[in-house]
């Protein structure tokens, strides 16, 4: 029975790895960068809940409402400053830029909150501690529960956004093809940042999770960009629902790896990582870049 | 018939997504030959050059070289057999000289070292009129240097045969006469040329054997004069306009 | 016509090297343990900033996981040392270690690109430290010390080691240096600016990548042997750790990428840094991490990159000049 | 009275001089093409009239307002749109996402409904992806794509590439239909005939000059074929 239950609880951890990794794959998506400050972001909204909730003693939820509009904000201002020139200077500007941004954002939080941990679980209700017994082996946590059907929430509203509504249209065509957009009327600038402010939201939420189920310090945001990449990677770039998957499969390898040895479990999780990366990118000779290359000779005629 | 080809195409195929660039391809080049290569925008001519370069893996078909089969070959193992390419839009080292340029030719793919390869160098750079900036980066080269750069580093590998792509564009008359010289003078050195161009009197006066492509296919080839007062190759260029 | 390999400048400024190199080696006899232990730090810093630089600055290649090799070069000494080596001998094993290693992981990551290959690296860096933490005699968490050091006396320990610290410097530097002397440097410097175009002029671009990266294995590996003689503490989640990347991406951006300078320039920079703001915190990293940033979306050419291009100073004599040839003087 | 003005426009590619001091005018409702042989510059001055290329020099002015700086997505506002050469449609977005992607504030007949009756062969293709589609269905959402915004120029960059010659005269046909309604065009044609039929006014390119410019009628075919290919001399 604690196989079942083992992947059960991984299921829920991969639930809160894919709301995690939600934001990032956005973000490759759209505008084809991985923002290495991903997890920093992501803890950062953990401690702008802490804030709200220390100095107004609300639940977690609620302060992670009132904290979600200065994510957004965050979002806008991250694109217009760091992203938007990084964007047209190559492939690796960007990973240098939000790396760098990445220890900016640990050392602040560190300067003002101090290196201890800190953990929402307190502050988030009845939710943390109740769960059900279902048989001797199998236990279910409210926790687990709650963040699945957010994180599947979150990922079917993107995805009624992305083919239901006009904005969503505009999303894409942007990241299909941004200079044809340009050309319908579409100012990619305000689409990335868009897309930058939506990719910055979720990364909050996955925030939260974090608190509620664990703790954070300023210096967990590496760790937690590890998990979001390697869901990206395990679900397939670019696709969101793949990364849905990708965070389940990443979280249930986990579990499983922990029945081997505790410290296995997120050796486990970069195994399935490290083996989709060489099966997907590994094969055949690096033709891509000459193929690209001669589409864009072309068009630039 | 195909070891007397220095390099040859055979039935040569490549999609990019829907479209249909090369369409079944058939072309040798044979020892000391020149070959030109027209066709309105679109045609696959520079995808054509880049499959026989090995910079691009066709879907189908194979290309030799003195009769052995180079395809599964890349770029860089075939320019070490002694197939060089100059590029559409050039593209220079920036970060070094004129002089370090085509070192990489000489050394990479030409196997030079040490004094060879640099009296390899002074000799291309003086042919190509490139003497006097040899110590200049790249970076501050002009439009037409770039393109003399792109001839000087496929000539310093010595190769036996050149791919050359739109290299005449934006010539003076005077730059013309001396590129067909150049390229008259390499013909005479036993090395085949392939040469993509639009300007169709340059090539008349250089060329033994006129290509002329229009989506993917071979529709003419031949002596250039016959090939040229075709019609299916200015109908190519204008349209049919039924 | 004729090429020339050394200018006036270059020639003075190989020289300058060489006598500083020796002068160096004089500094355990004439400064006191704790400066030298400082030096040695410099010396860890410039190989470090050297060899990121040898992977992304020539080789285009982004990797966000070397800390993989320092550990194995820091661990790696432990592991020898405690078998009865020489402390002195285990570091040398320690960095062939290294070295090899990186050739299995390079068969591995060289065939991924940008994102994948930097945050790859992080992962295999992530893999090994967990293996070091499953490793009871290896001090697991908790790490472990160099205790076999303790049978030299302090300053004579002290000065081994940084004479060890020069020695890996020099030989390091020195290989990338007569790498890029060499044919084979014009071809590296080639794949720096345009890969697909250094291809097409007959250069084996994946192999040329591999003996970067091997070479950047080795380097990083001896930097992790100097961490732990220098220290002679060490615990997985301080050499294994990402901080190491961020400071070679801080001095080799701020330093020059694709420079052969620009590094050291970038690694003296970040030692003067670090020595003034002793008590370190989190202030000086901030700064850090914006300068980083700032750097690579406004000044991507670096400090001695943007210095070279505006003077057209080229201090090493790893580029060629063609120069009118005296006339010979007729032989009778 | 004249839509749109082009002053001595300078374009580059870093170095590479696409376009070099070319200035020409087209009348409200007027039918113009613009011919020459490959790296002449057509596509570039097409792209620097629609704002997705920045020029070097010159000016571009719509309407009497100097748009030279304006970028693209505005132009469009104002009522420009170009139809991308090699077409561009958004691969993953059905016919219908990509004509309505372009809706516009831009008030006039064209919607979804107007242009499917213009391209009736679009209508059972509703609801399919443009990556399925075939070249003709492609060329025709497209154009349906740049009327969507209610276009008072409207730019068409060699619609005919790669198309069959039957599919190429049903988009000419469904072209009339949009010129008949009043709408001021400039397009790039290879098809020289295609074009003189089309055309009002054609205007001839070699290496980013204008090198004959005349009303459609008066010129022949012999002289444009000469300065299509640049010789001084007959072929």
């Amino acid at each position: 029975m604690t196989l079942v239950n083992a992947v059960l609880q991984g299921i829920f951890l991969g639930a809160f790895y894919a709301v995690l990794a939600c934001g990032l794959s956005i973000m490759f998506g759209v505008m084809r960068i991985i923002n290495l400050a991903h997890g920093d972001v992501a803890v950062l909204g953990a401690y702008i809940v802490f804030v709200i909730v220390e100095h107004t003693g609300v639940s977690a939820f609620v302060a992670f409402a009132a904290a979600l509009p200065v994510m957004v904000v965050l979002g806008y201002i991250l694109q217009l400053t760091v992203l938007e020139r990084s964007l047209k200077a190559g492939i690796l500007t960007p990973l240098l830029a939000t790396f760098g941004l990445s220890i900016v954002i640990q050392n602040l939080l560190q300067l003002t909150f101090s290196p201890d941990v800190h953990s929402l679980g307190g502050s988030a209700g009845v939710v943390t501690t109740s769960s059900w017994q279902v048989t001797s082996g199998l236990s279910v946590s409210a926790l687990g529960i709650v963040v699945l059907a957010v994180a599947v929430l979150v990922f079917g509203a993107l995805q009624v956004f992305l083919s239901r509504t006009r904005a969503g249209w505009v999303m894409r065509a942007t990241a299909e093809d941004a200079d044809a957009a340009e050309l319908v009327g579409i100012d990619s600038r305000s689409v990335y940042a868009r897309a930058t402010a939506i990719a910055v939201a979720i990364a909050a939420l996955g925030g939260l999770f974090l608190g509620i189920r664990s703790v954070f310090d300023p210096v967990s945001g590496p760790t937690q960009l590890i998990f979001a990449f390697e869901a990206v990677v395990i679900g397939g770039m670019g696709s969101l629902w793949g990364t849905l998957f990708g965070g389940i499969a990443l979280g249930v390898a986990q579990t499983l790896g922990a029945q081997v040895h505790p410290q296995f479990a997120v050796m486990a999780g970069h195994l399935l990582f490290l083996a989709v990366l060489i099966v997907r990118f590994g094969g055949g000779r690096a033709v891509l870049p000459g193929v690209r290359r001669a589409l864009l000779l072309r068009t630039a005629r | 018939m195909s070891e007397a080809a220095v390099l040859a195409a055979v039935d040569v195929r490549k999609r990019f997504g829907a479209l249909a660039v090369l369409d079944g391809v058939d072309l040798t080049l044979k020892h000391g030959e020149a070959v030109g290569i027209v066709g309105p925008n679109g045609a696959g001519k520079t995808t054509l050059l880049s499959v026989l370069s090995g910079s691009l893996a066709p879907d189908a078909g194979r290309i030799e070289f003195r009769g052995r089969d180079v395809t599964e070959k890349g770029a860089a193992d075939r320019c070490k057999l002694g197939i060089a390419r100059t590029h559409q839009v050039p593209r220079p080292f920036v970060g070094m000289t004129v002089f370090e340029n085509v070192l990489v030719g000489a050394t990479a793919g030409g196997r030079r070292r040490g004094a060879d390869a640099y009296n390899v160098c002074l000799q291309v750079l003086d042919q190509c009129g490139l003497t006097h900036l040899a110590n200049r980066r790249a970076e501050g080269l002009g439009l037409l240097q770039r393109k003399r750069l792109e001839l000087a580093r496929a000539l310093a590998v010595e190769p036996s045969v050149l791919l050359l792509d739109e290299i005449g564009g934006g010539l003076t008359d005077a730059e013309s006469a001396a590129l067909v010289e150049t390229v008259a003078g390499l013909r005479a050195g036993g090395i085949a040329v392939l040469w993509i161009e639009h300007i169709v009197h340059v090539l008349m006066q250089v060329v033994g054997r006129l290509v002329c492509m229009d989506a993917g296919r071979i529709i003419a080839e031949g002596a250039p004069e016959m090939v040229v007062s075709q019609a299916a190759v200015i109908d190519a260029y204008l349209g049919t306009g039924a | 016509m004729k090429v020339q390999r050394w200018t006036r400048t270059s020639s003075l400024f190989t020289g300058g090297t060489a006598v500083l190199a020796v002068l160096l080696a004089c500094v355990p006899l004439v400064f006191d343990p704790d400066v030298v232990q400082k030096l040695t730090t410099l010396l860890i810093l410039v190989l470090l900033a050297a060899m990121w630089n040898a992977l992304a600055g020539y080789g285009g290649m982004l990797s966000v996981g070397q800390q993989a090799f320092i550990g194995i070069g820091a661990y790696g000494t432990v592991f020898f040392a405690r078998q009865g080596v020489s402390p002195y001998m285990a570091m040398i094993l320690a960095t062939l270690l290294a070295g090899a290693i990186s050739v299995p992981i390079s068969l591995f990551a060289l065939r991924l690109r940008a994102a994948q290959f930097a945050i790859g690296m992080w992962v295999i860096a992530e893999v090994i430290s967990i293996i070091v933490r499953l490793d009871q005699n290896l001090g697991a968490g908790t790490g472990i010390s160099l205790i076999e050091l303790n049978q030299y006396e302090p300053n004579f320990r002290q000065a081994y080691t940084f004479w060890l610290a020069l020695a890996f410097a020099v030989i390091f530097l020195a290989a990338l240096f007569f790498l890029l002397r060499s044919p084979l440097g014009a071809s590296l410097q080639a794949i720096r600016d345009d890969e697909d175009a250094a291809r097409s002029l007959g250069v084996r671009v994946a192999a040329r990548k591999r003996l970067l990266f091997v070479l950047a294995g080795f380097g990083c590996g001896a930097a992790g042997v100097l961490v732990v003689a220098n220290t002679l503490f060490i615990e997985p989640s301080s050499v294994f750790s990402v901080q190491w990347s961020a400071y070679m991406i801080f001095m080799v951006l701020v330093g020059g990428l694709g420079t052969f300078e620009g590094p050291i320039l970038g690694a003296i920079l970040l030692f003067a840094i670090q020595t003034t703001f002793t008590q370190g915190g989190p202030w000086y990293l901030v700064g850090l991490g914006a300068t980083a940033a700032l750097f690579a979306l406004a000044l991507p050419r670096g400090l001695w990159g943007t210095i070279e291009e505006r003077l057209g100073l080229r201090l090493m004599p790893v580029g060629y000049r063609v120069v009118e040839a005296q006339r010979e003087k007729k032989v009778a | 009275m004249t839509l749109v003005t082009v002053e001595s426009l300078d374009c580059r590619y870093g170095l590479l001089q696409a376009v070099r001091g070319v200035s020409f005018e087209i009348g409200q409702g007027e039918t113009v093409a613009l011919i020459g042989a490959n790296g002449a510059g057509k596509t570039t001055l097409m792209r620097a009239v629609a704002g997705a290329h920045r020029p070097h020099g010159g000016r571009v002015v719509f309407d009497g307002i100097d748009i030279t700086r304006i970028p693209a997505h505005r132009r469009v506002a104002l009522g420009i749109a170009l139809v991308p050469e090699g077409r561009r449609l958004f691969p993953g977005l059905t016919v219908e996402e990509n004509l309505r992607v372009a809706t516009s504030r831009r008030r006039g007949r064209w919607n979804v409904k107007s242009v499917l009756e213009v391209f009736p062969l679009l209508q059972p293709r509703r609801h399919v992806a443009a990556a399925n589609l075939s070249g003709g269905e492609q060329q025709a959402v497209a154009i349906g794509r740049a009327l969507m915004t209610n276009p008072r120029l409207l730019l068409l960059d060699e619609v005919s590439l790669g198309l069959a010659p039957v599919v190429v005269d049903a988009v000419y046909r469904s072209l009339t239909d949009v010129i008949r309604e009043g709408a001021t065009v400039l397009l790039v044609e290879q098809d020289l005939t295609r074009a003189l039929k089309v055309a009002g006014r054609v205007i001839c390119m070699l290496e980013g000059r204008v090198v004959l410019e005349g009303d459609a009628a008066s010129l022949d075919r012999d002289r444009v074929v000469r300065a299509y290919f640049g010789l001084k001399r007959p072929a």
